[in-house]
């Protein structure tokens, strides 16, 4: 019995095997596995090859995985196209369908050979389940449930839930099909077998992506207004908007354009009310105008790009950590803009909150730079208790204060209390313009020296928050790996193997990229010899910000790649082992 | 809150002193606001001045409302998302021709077809004032610029067709030649529910063309009043909208006499049916509890 | 007699001082004198207070100089507003208005006592020569002819040619007006002479302004199409091109906006053509987008970001160094963009001609980086010999290539043969979506890699260029400079001064901002104990860039501050000795 | 030069896959603009066709033209800077509704007024396909998608009355529905010397509404040439064009019979006085030099 399965599938856009998925990993959910699903498609709209995989386990699951546990083609063709993102290998159990022709031991994976490999006929058993081949995802669940010893109930209790919708013949058929499945499963024990520990069903879970958690934490911190302009891979942030918030009385625009979406999400700032907007690369290059405007206007401001693929239009449905460069320095002028990185479905919730906590706080633009893979992938994790989570509101004028209002006064930390159209005594005028205590335009450069002072150090607290950086592993350790975003979750996993194997080894993953906290990572650099800064990225971005701002050890290197090359955790393990040899040498 | 019962033009004027040049249309602009202000009575701080960059963009520094001299071209869009979060306010934008019409023209579009409460005030002199008297959209064909030293290759800018076209339902232009009807005008663009634009002749003394200053705008302008424009029909507006550029008409071109109702109305609408039994913000993650 | 003079004038809208400015500059120019002017207004469009600063030497003026020996005022109030950048000294000679009333024991200059001080009655010889105040500026060229030794007949001859437009009785009137101010001054000798060596008058000069001599840069470098929208200070690039381009075949659009400046001149590319854009600041960030396009694309562009006060409207009229990050750094997904910065005037047109080579040769996108000061101050400089520069043109498939032509096939050094519309066979479709050898689109994550290696790669050898990075004074001295842009004009006399006090110190300009010349830069600080990286902006943005890349010596500080607030001679100077100080310790 | 002496719509095409959903309107598109290029018989490299982004921009990666598939909304801008710098070529445009009148909506004007000789071409499926269907600007009001669960509350775009208030010498709108039709008004539209517009209602059959499909059109769609309509006349045009969203009228909507000269035109005038007797490059920095 295993504790941790990788399963991955791969058919042609009709046979249905990302919904099979999602009746896996909501079945996971119901009983108590932790559970994590990813999808990949062709580039076709409609139609095209498309395929997902779903890894379970009855403990943590940080990343999707590497080598497919049980790898499932319903043909060749499309299985291939997927390539390095299902991965098989020498343990591998290939099940396949039989009409493909192909024998067990002569499958088109150049140079791997599975651990056991077997045909079976989806196809057919759909066919006399449904009278269609509608029915080959609900036989895949069913061999699934046999071989893997998942829960047959709540997956079948998936498959009712999609059906019902549609009509009661469809349901019945394909509870059939199901048992079909589970049937030749039974009749055909496998050589090794895949049966996964049952998972102690107790607390609730909850199933989401980092999209939907996304919207739900602002609305959480009291966002009242959204506005933005659709883009993959965010587009789901605002369309949860779109169905949520009017019922907390507030409301979304989709906006004409990346610049229009900012520019309505910092008018409702500018009137007193939380705002955020979300997009991906190409709409972060049109906002950066206006996110420099609510940097010397000090208005507080959400913004979040989940990052794919670039540069420009680039690969819309990948992966990527290449846009830390644009978050941190895309302003003309002095700009320090905080830029906070989630790295799981889970934590993106309490980084968002986090991002309107500090916008309030500093009246100040905040990124969240989350990725394609945490924005779209579904995650069963435990519930979040939002009774943990503090909501913090942006210092407003007192009556003493208005009698004498002065928007832009330099206090002892440089935040100034704001007021808002309506309140009697606030009124003043927001301006790009450079501008003096009362909000005066002006180009005398001691002011704009003391101004750019006030907006840049007001930051400074921040650099000491050193509970937005989190060190796992042994402290003392001179093996070191830093990571962020998506890829922590796998040198999370990294760490555990490397530690297991007796590897000296600690990770650090920052939640906040920028301001840098100096202090903490020169803490962390302290007894490392070697290691690695590792993000998906070819410049290798974070590294290069570290650099600007600490003296980073010789021996501790930035590895990094191009995205939609996920890392997997045995190749960081084996890269720690290379270093580990030097450093003890 | 005690107000001054009744308010002055005086009272919607900042102590800033306008940078612009003497004899400058633009404080014209300045003086027929704050008299329709007055007229309408509510208080300074209940109002919100918008505009982009420009020397017309410079005006909301000039009143005692609240003020977003923002960036250029992006008045409209950060007008509707504080209207959208503050319906309660009243908000007022303004900016130049190139302001509204060159950078920001890809905004105006949307603003109009959204039809929130908003009146957008364009001082439009035809030319580049604050950078010093480059083309501007609304710069006639063959017009000599520092930009177009052999004269402009382009047919200029119809801002009260554009808008007209866009569906507006409410389009005027005046001018500082005739303040009390500049201020009748922008009263009552205030007043009316929905999106209001009003094209305002804003000489440039300083850059712009002889034939467009005040003294010349005396002698040419015609009242649409005085031609029987029937301001309730839209083609009638349409093809009175067609001599921008050759004759000067003032007054209101289109009023809709059945206007639809504003974005914010159904917004709020909308809002109503849905607060009813929605879960507190602090339970909104249940809809990802599995049972 | 001095070798070198800073003469600053203000006075109020109306009085000319400016062209008064303009008439000594463009003396100087026919005298053989080296100068430089720069202006400052007030905010007002027209009317409110101007100033200007002329700084004339029989040497090379590198920058307007500190403290001024002649200052001019007509008007107390108005001379006052301009504080630091019209500043009085002890040894200042002050030439002023006698209707201010003022005794010349009581100026209201606090703290400073001039060594001289003249009230002369300016206005009223100005109202003897010509029956109003319109004279002014004349009185005061005739002061400044008759006190300081400037030619005569040069001045005469401005004022002639200015006039002249005119009509003939303004020539007479203002001839009268000079000559009473020279008569005054031979009048009144002065207690502290300022007279001016004569300059040995031979070769011709030439007289121009740093946008200017871009825009004549970019046309003589086979530019062919300009498209950009006004903005301050860049403005003037673009008016050039409407007086000259049409002359060679061109065409220039004033476009839109920022954003459709920068897409036409990117059509214009793809159509084969040199092409140009020109901003300031928010521009930039607007054309951000487009930008990555062109470097994924691969595109030849030249994009001048000519830098004013930020962040956002931030100081329009006023220099600063802050954009370094965004002309480096903005734009999403894995970006390197080459970065070039002028020093001074001339060598403006170096580095314009240098950006659209690098541009051709590479297929990508280049930044200039000039700054308000450069861009709109007027300086006689040494006529440059355009047969000393090279032309390069982009690399075009030959017939053989043509025959199986792939756009961004795979080469040694990354750069691949570019064809464009209207050449048979080269036939292909750029995209900003990733794209394999053929240019067809991919979500491949190998293309991807390799991809992003061709694009950044193929940028190495201008790692190497050792030419775009000067270094001057003892190149073995434990004290350094670095600086870069208008500032680096203040460091090189700074190094001057310091060397002839005996100080051992060198200094590095870089006019290729980015990428980073690692080589130069490790060699330069081997020797270093102690110095300055010299930036007018308030983060010290090429200092961090820097550390991004090579190991800055400790001892090497970020010496930073805001725009507006100008770096002098002496006070680098002084900033030196200190570190001598401990650097010796 | 050899080129096949006349060439065929297959001479057009490239022999990249088109992704599109099958049954995508896209593809009736893709084949009228094929053959109307072949009817005109400029050779496939004399021809760039400049788009943005979206299903439908994916278009020129179709044809065996040059081609420039850019980023959203930009499409315009790069083909104008294109045509200028190479007149003689033939520059198409293409995009979707959402490129054209949403994110790219503030350049429409311009190139309008600019009026060189370009063909654009927007294939108005009334909502955003590429992202997977949410509103697009000509989505109908009340319109339901994933960011309109409750319907949409704004009032659509109207292309063909935009670009007619713009000032366009030539527009026209068809549907894949009619080949026929759709392939001649392309061909005209390429013909016609100037700034001509065609919207063709392409339908989206993945996430387009039911009856906004080929089927429908067939049978809803009217020829303004079956309702004697007068395409000389620029009233009549406008009042058609108001029409969009209730009626689909196929056709020409406004020819302008006296059509001014095209940018390029008045360009190379400029140019060819200019050029006589201008300094050589080498030279230019004459200008600056002092005797
Ligand atoms: C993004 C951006 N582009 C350009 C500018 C420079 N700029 C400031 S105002 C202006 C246009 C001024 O003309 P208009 O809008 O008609 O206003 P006016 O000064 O004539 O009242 C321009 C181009 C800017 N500030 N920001
Ligand atoms: C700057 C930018 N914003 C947003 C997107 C995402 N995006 C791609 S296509 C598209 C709109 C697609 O709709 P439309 O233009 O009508 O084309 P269609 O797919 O319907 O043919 C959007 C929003 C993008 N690629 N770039
Ligand atoms: S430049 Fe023109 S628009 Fe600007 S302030 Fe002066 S007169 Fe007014
Ligand atoms: S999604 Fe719609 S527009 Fe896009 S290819 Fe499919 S059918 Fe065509
Ligand atoms: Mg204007
Ligand atoms: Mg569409």
């Amino acid at each position: 019995m295993v504790e941790d399965l990788v399963i991955g599938m791969a058919g042609s856009g009709g046979d249905g095997i990302v919904s099979a998925g999602e009746s896996l990993i909501s079945a996971c959910a119901a009983m108590g596995y932790h559970a994590m699903m990813t999808k990949s498609f062709g580039s076709q709209i409609r139609g095209g090859e498309s395929s997902c995989r779903v890894r379970m386990a009855t403990g943590a699951v940080r990343n999707p995985g590497g080598t497919l546990d049980v790898a499932v083609a319903l043909n060749w063709e499309d299985f291939l196209k997927f390539g390095a993102e299902l991965p098989v290998g020498d343990d591998t159990l290939v099940l396949y369908e039989a009409k493909t022709g192909v024998a067990p031991d002569a499958l088109p994976l150049d140079g791997v050979t599975p651990a056991e490999a077997v045909a079976v006929p989806i196809a057919d058993m759909a066919r006399t389940a449904t009278g269609s081949d509608k029915g080959k995802s609900s036989v895949v669940l069913g061999l699934l449930a046999g071989w893997c010893g998942i829960g047959r109930d709540a997956i079948l209790a998936g498959i009712r839930k999609k059906f019902a919708k549609k009509d009661e013949r469809l349901v019945e058929a394909n509870e059939k099909a199901f048992a079909l499945g589970v049937q030749y499963a039974e009749a055909h024990p496998l050589a090794t077998p895949r049966t996964i520990e049952p998972a102690v069903a107790g607390e609730p879970r909850m199933l989401t992506d980092g999209n939907d958690i996304c919207a739900a934490a602002a609305i959480f911190a009291g966002c009242d207004f959204f506005s933005g302009y659709p883009i993959t891979p965010s587009t789901e942030v605002m369309q949860l908007f779109t169905r949520e918030i009017w019922k907390y009385g507030g409301a979304v625009l989709q906006a004409e354009d990346e610049i229009a979406g900012i520019g309505a999400a910092l008018g409702a700032s500018f009137g007193g009310k939380k705002a955020m907007t979300a997009t991906s690369g190409p709409g972060m290059s049109l906002k950066t105008e206006i996110m420099g405007l609510a940097s010397i206007a000090e208005l507080p401001l959400v913004v979040v790009d989940v990052q794919r693929g670039g540069p420009s239009t680039g690969m819309p449905t990948k992966p990527e950590q290449s846009d830390v460069f644009q978050a941190i320095f895309s302003a003309h002028g002095d700009v320090v803009r905080p830029v906070l990185a989630p790295t799981c479905v889970s934590d993106t919730f309490e980084v968002t909150v986090e991002a309107f906590n500090i916008a309030e706080q500093f009246q100040t633009p905040v990124v969240v730079l989350s990725d394609q893979e945490i924005a779209q992938r579904k995650e069963v994790i435990e519930v979040i208790d939002t009774a943990r989570f503090q909501v913090v509101e942006r210092q407003r004028p007192d009556a003493a204060e208005l009698a004498r209002y002065e928007r832009f006064r330099l206090t002892a930390n440089g935040v100034s209390p704001v007021s808002h159209p309506g309140m009697q005594g606030g009124n003043y005028v927001g301006a790009g313009i450079e501008h003096d205590e009362h909000g005066d335009p002006t180009a005398n450069g001691r002011v704009h020296q003391r101004m750019n002072e006030k907006r840049l150090h007001k930051l400074d607290p921040l650099r000491e928050r050193d509970d937005l950086l989190r060190i796992e592993g042994d402290p003392s350790a001179p093996l070191a790996l830093v990571s962020w975003g998506s890829t922590a979750g796998v040198c999370r996993e990294a760490l555990d193997l490397a530690t297991a194997q007796g590897l000296r080894v600690k990770l650090l993953v920052p939640y906040l990229l920028y301001p840098v906290n100096e202090r903490v990572y020169r803490g962390f650099f302290a007894t490392v010899q070697a290691g690695l800064v590792v993000e998906q990225s070819y410049l290798g971005q974070l590294y290069r910000v570290l650099r600007m701002m600490v003296d980073v050890p010789a021996g501790l290197e930035s590895f990094c790649r191009s995205g939609a090359n996920p890392f997997r955790p045995a190749e960081i393990v084996r890269e720690l082992q290379l270093r580990a040899g030097k450093e003890s040498r | 809150m005690s107000l001054p019962p009744n308010l002055t033009p005086q009272d919607f004027k900042s102590d800033l002193k306008p940078i612009w040049c003497p004899g400058c249309g633009d404080f014209g602009v300045l003086q027929a606001i704050c008299r329709a202000l007055a007229a309408i009575g509510r208080p300074p701080h209940e109002i919100a001045f918008i505009s982009g960059i420009g020397c017309s963009s410079r005006i909301p520094g000039y009143t005692a409302a609240y003020g977003f001299n923002s960036v250029h071209g992006r008045a409209l869009p950060i007008a509707q998302g504080l209207k959208l979060a503050r319906p309660e306010l009243l908000v007022l934008v303004a900016g130049g021709d190139g302001d509204g019409f060159s950078i920001g023209g890809g905004h105006v579009p949307h603003a109009v077809r959204r039809n929130d409460d908003l009146t957008y005030i364009v001082m439009d002199n035809q030319i580049y004032g604050l950078t010093k008297g480059q083309l501007s959209p609304t710069s006639p064909q063959g017009l000599h610029t520092v930009t177009s030293g052999y004269g402009s290759l382009e047919s200029p800018v119809n801002p009260l067709l554009y808008v007209l076209a866009y569906g507006a339902p409410f389009v005027a232009q005046g001018t500082p030649a005739d303040m009390p009807g500049l201020t009748a005008m922008i009263e009552e663009a205030i007043r009316f529910p929905g999106f209001a634009f009003v094209n305002v002749r804003s000489p440039c003394v300083t850059y712009g063309e002889a034939d467009q200053q005040i003294k010349i705008h005396k002698t040419v302008m015609r009242r649409l009043e005085d031609l029987d424009h029937d301001p309730g029909n839209r083609i009638q507006a349409l093809e009175k909208a067609e001599t921008y550029g050759q004759a000067l008409l003032t007054g209101i071109f289109y009023r809709n006499p059945a206007p639809r109702p504003t974005l914010g109305a159904v917004v709020r609408e909308r809002q109503q049916q849905l607060m009813a039994g929605a879960a507190p913000r602090d339970r909104i993650l249940d809809m990802f509890v599995q049972h």
